[in-house]
């Protein structure tokens, strides 16, 4: 990270660009950890947020996974929560009056079980003016191709996000697995299909077990694994993608503090979301922000783009 | 509602691996209402990820400090239990919807089992303070789980007690005792109200009783939390859906036992 | 798991067999963390564990990365050793005379950075006769295809295993690398190829950055993740690919614990490793097998091997 | 070499976030050689997952005790500095090979940077017991960050204090109080040998000023350690290959900081 002093002790400029929406400041929360905003609403200001993210919306609602759907794990945690969401008509009538009082820019998270579901959902929300970006999670399972994810393979990626660019003229942020192989390969096929940015990681399959009973943890077996346990995980992928895209990056994955959160934008994250460490502190995004700002005013860096992508190693063009 | 580092004021075990602790907290004495709940973070920075939901127990009202009763089963309650006097938590709360005390109660009987009975001191000292007839029904497996009975005693109402083993009061669980005082079925029993707490087995076999004879009944769920705010969808429990939400067709229909309960109407619960 | 009266109290039998290897208990060394057994022999005794796995071998001696090659993380670490060894040669002269004066098998970790030198490496372990098996690593890069590594496809898996089968009669497990979108293909490939067994996980590529420099943490920029953090994803990987392999895995990730132990078990190993839990408590290896002993016993199991893939889901044929 | 819970003596403050702590362990106490060091399990349970090395300051033989110093780096430092007399910590030594000290050895000089002094007074202690001629070199940032001088007097021996702003002793580095001592390049300065801890910066350079008088001079180094034991390969350190190790041919040279040092010869490290 390259140090500038600022001897005018100017306060430093938190606000970034992710695909032409314009964010205050870098950190807005995970889908599927801030419920569609009313739940942390009486605890925070979202007006302070650089961006709202909710809950994974698709056609129509699901009621998700038999409970348990959560379960602890050394340094995280695993979910199984099973997509469930309200569907986008109810959605759109019961949750956005309550998001469109805020001027803080609202990206909707959504999926769909068969390519059609998701480009319809994509329509239906980009209808929306209050709506300033999707957010596409491409990790659910393809139910027409057998369950097979959409995200683990770059072709089908191409094609599905090829498919939604073309019913939305919206930000469109795509979402990444951490579950595959290669995820270079599969960002530059969700760049090449036209996404304006990329989200990454979701949580990367993991299971736990109860001795006592010989049973899972979670009734569907396998769960989501979340939190400071993956951040290594995530800040290795989000450092590779940033290597290969021009598109602007979102890093998500066991960010707890604001230098995590500045640690991402090292390895090439434009902004940041914060999703298991708000289960332990409800007011961790204000921190976050608060903190973020603190150490780049004592460190005299004026603007947070400087630091984005600024990884010292040998072969980094940004140095 | 809200977040806080409160200061413990008391930390004891005071049966078999149960404790009993009071902390210093204001706003939630004075907004806590029976049924609902904290979430705290046990161990501090070192403890396990997430925070543990813990019922209210009791409010002392004029010391703006709050009781929990729990017992030591994993990591965090173990944390817990180290904690002492003068040491800082951090949690949030209060949580929840707490149990409805109908204003046209007249009579209601409390089903307690093992620790189930954390909440339930709170709901009965309010529902004592309205005057309103109180039965007291606590089981639990051996007489030293048998938790709060002397503050309980001091409320005036009467108490039936029943272990598992009969090391005190009657030998048999304690819905037998419910059924035994609702007398044989088709007996008259109008405008009491029943309120239970205790492993779910225990509340399924009340929440039964309760029907068969038409008994409104209020339970206090338990479930693995992650957000207790209603932002995760991780507390899911599986209810009847009500009319209008028949969109859900032919899925299952789950509420979150953290923001819509922790206390349900019996009827609700897929059992 | 099924629960069995054991009214006469008699020690439960820990014993299994891993692709005719006899072990006494299934508790060993994950590779790389215990050196080649010098080390811990001041400790502990050797005698006492199921296995002796050492540090992975190359046909040449290799000094490894620059440092710094650790980083500690939430619930694990990361370690970019770069394989240090000291080579096949000076391996049989200076590190097998210590080994072969135990009871317990030697079980010896190997790679290559071209499939000759796999060949090379394996032929020559195998004329000695103090190693009980092999365990072969593909998660290494193959520098003749351009430093992709062997085992992240599963083609080239079967072609690398195929060619190591050839050259030796020991038995040979193939160590999976958790970095795949498919694990249960490779674990495929490696049991048609001729795998006798499977070992997983191996690390999860993860990387760290220090915020006051702006630089990685480790001199090599990633590292391998390993710990209690990745437990719950070495758990889902060993119960995924139990139900598709026949031949026994050895579970390794994040083991601390005889629960964890026990927990690997009833997801489908027939055996255990143990690698970063040895750094906290060294004598964590004797600790798990007395504490699975007590397990059983207290829970009226008289032999270990019930419990391997009895897992009680829906579809266990198992149970 | 052994692993066990000791019972934590005293833990307190010495000098601004610098810490001295004692504790019992006639097993450390008895075979502790200076240089060697100690792997502590910080935090307990829940404290991060890695044991952190520190270096044995002082043995007290009596009592089968055994001190360390330390300063409040990060989570690891800042937890032990949290200890409290009567609590126990796991850990694990003494571990690595420790200074040599010839037999042959008529003068020495130690020259300390900062909290690297946390093994020097061991070390002097040592050679003082041998009657050897000893001269002691201090440096550090500010005056408040120069430790043991008291311990360090009470050994009779002579010396010399440098602080970085000049607040204690001369004003300047602590190689540059060597160089001064050493006299003109050329200057004969037989059988003298030179122990040194500290930044690394700093032991570079007291470790050029050694091979330019030629005075044998044993530096500790300090590395990021998991197993410390020789078993990971964690710590490397790039040594300059011994003749008989050509084998690694091109590749450069590592050794475990742990096992193989934490003392080396200054010449054989790649500086
Ligand atoms: C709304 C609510 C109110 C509660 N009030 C109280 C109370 O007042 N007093 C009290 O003692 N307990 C109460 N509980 C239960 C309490 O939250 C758990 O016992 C606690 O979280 C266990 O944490 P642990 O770290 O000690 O155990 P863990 O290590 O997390 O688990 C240990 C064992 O307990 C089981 N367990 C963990 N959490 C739960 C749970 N929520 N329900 C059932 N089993 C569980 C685990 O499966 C495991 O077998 C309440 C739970 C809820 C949801
Ligand atoms: C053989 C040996 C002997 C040592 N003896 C002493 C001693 O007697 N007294 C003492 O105060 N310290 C000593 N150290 C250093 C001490 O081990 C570290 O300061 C400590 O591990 C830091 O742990 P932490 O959790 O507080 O900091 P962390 O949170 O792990 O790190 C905080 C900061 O310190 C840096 N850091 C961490 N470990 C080291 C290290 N080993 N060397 C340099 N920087 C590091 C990190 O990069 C980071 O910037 C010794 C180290 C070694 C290898
Ligand atoms: C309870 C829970 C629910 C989640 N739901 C969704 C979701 O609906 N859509 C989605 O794209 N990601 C979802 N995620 C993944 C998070 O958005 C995020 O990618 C992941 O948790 C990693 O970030 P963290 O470690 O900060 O939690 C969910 C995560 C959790 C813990
Ligand atoms: C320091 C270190 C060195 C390792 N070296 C090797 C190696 O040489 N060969 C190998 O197959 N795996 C190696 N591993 C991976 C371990 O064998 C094991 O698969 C991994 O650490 C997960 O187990 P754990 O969580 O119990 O440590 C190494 C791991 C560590 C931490
Ligand atoms: S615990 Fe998160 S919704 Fe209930
Ligand atoms: S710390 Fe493991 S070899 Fe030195």
């Amino acid at each position: 990270m390259k140090k500038h002093s600022n001897p005018t002790k100017e306060r430093a400029n938190l606000s970034v660009d992710i695909a032409g929406i314009k964010l205050k400041n870098p950190v807005m929360p995970a889908s599927g950890t801030f419920g569609y905003g009313e739940e942390f609403g009486e605890y925070i200001d979202i007006n302070k947020l650089g961006a709202i993210v909710v809950k994974g919306i698709s056609l129509n609602p699901h009621s998700g996974n038999p409970p348990p759907r959560i379960v602890e794990t050394a340094g995280g945690m695993l979910n199984a929560i099973g997509l469930e969401n309200v569907g986008t008509e109810a959605f759109i009538k019961k949750k956005l009056p309550f998001l469109r009082k805020f001027s803080t820019p609202l990206i909707v998270n959504f999926f769909g079980k068969t390519p059609r579901e998701y480009k319809e959902v994509a329509k239906k929300l980009s209808e929306q003016e209050e709506i300033a970006g999707l957010e596409m999670n491409i990790s659910c399972p393809n139910v027409k191709e057998g369950g097979i994810a959409f995200g683990i393979d770059p072709k089908r990626t191409y094609k599905l996000v090829s498919q939604v660019r073309q019913v939305t003229t919206l930000p469109l942020l795509v979402k990444l697995s951490p579950n595959v192989t290669d995820i270079k390969a599969i960002a530059l096929s969700a760049e090449e299909a036209g996404a304006d940015g990329l989200s990454l990681i979701n949580t990367i399959t993991g299971m736990a077990i109860d001795l006592d009973t010989g049973k899972p943890k979670l009734h569907n077996i396998t769960g989501g694994l979340s939190g400071p346990a993956i951040k290594p995980v995530a800040l290795r992928m989000v450092w590779e993608v940033s290597r290969v895209v021009k598109v602007p990056l979102i890093g998500i994955g066991g960010i707890s503090t604001a230098r995590d959160a500045l640690e991402f934008m090292v390895a090439g994250a434009s902004a940041i979301q914060v999703g298991t460490a708000g289960f332990t502190n409800i007011t961790i995004m204000p921190e976050i922000i608060e903190g973020m700002k603190d150490y780049l005013e004592v460190n005299g860096i004026i603007d947070i783009k400087r630091l984005v992508g600024s990884l010292k190693v040998p072969d980094n063009p940004k140095n | 509602m809200h977040q806080a580092d409160v200061i413990v004021l008391y930390n004891q075990e005071v049966a078999h691996s149960c404790y009993k602790m009071r902390f210093l907290s204001s706003e939630i004495a004075e907004s806590a209402k029976p049924g609902q709940f904290i979430m705290i973070k046990a161990g501090g920075e070192f403890g396990p990820l997430l925070r543990r939901p813990l019922s209210i127990h009791r409010i002392l009202a004029s010391e703006g400090a709050v009781e929990i009763l729990y017992k030591v089963v994993g990591t965090g309650t173990r944390l817990l239990s180290e904690t002492k006097k003068g040491d800082f938590l951090n949690l949030l709360g209060p949580l929840g919807n707490g149990f409805k005390i109908n204003t046209d109660l007249h009579a209601a009987v409390i089903v307690s089992g093992g620790i189930g009975v954390a909440p339930l001191l709170f709901l009965a000292e309010k529902i004592s303070e309205k005057k309103i007839d109180l039965l007291i029904l606590l089981g639990a497996k051996t007489k030293n789980d048998i938790l709060a009975v002397s503050e309980l005693e001091n409320l005036g109402g009467e108490i039936k007690l029943a272990t598992e083993d009969g090391s005190l009061g009657c030998r048999g669980l304690v819905s037998e005792l419910l059924e035994k005082r609702l007398g044989p079925p088709g007996s008259p029993v109008s405008k009491i109200h029943c309120f239970t707490c205790g492993p779910r087995r225990m509340m399924a076999r009340v929440a039964k009783l309760s029907k068969q004879y038409k008994i409104p009944c209020q339970v206090s769920l338990e479930a693995g939390m992650a957000c207790g705010i209603g932002a995760c969808l991780g507390c899911a429990v599986e209810t009847k859906p009500r009319e209008w939400e028949n969109y859900f067709a032919s899925q299952p229909h789950y509420q979150r036992v953290c923001k819509d309960g922790p206390v349900f109407d019996s009827d609700e619960v897929v059992w």
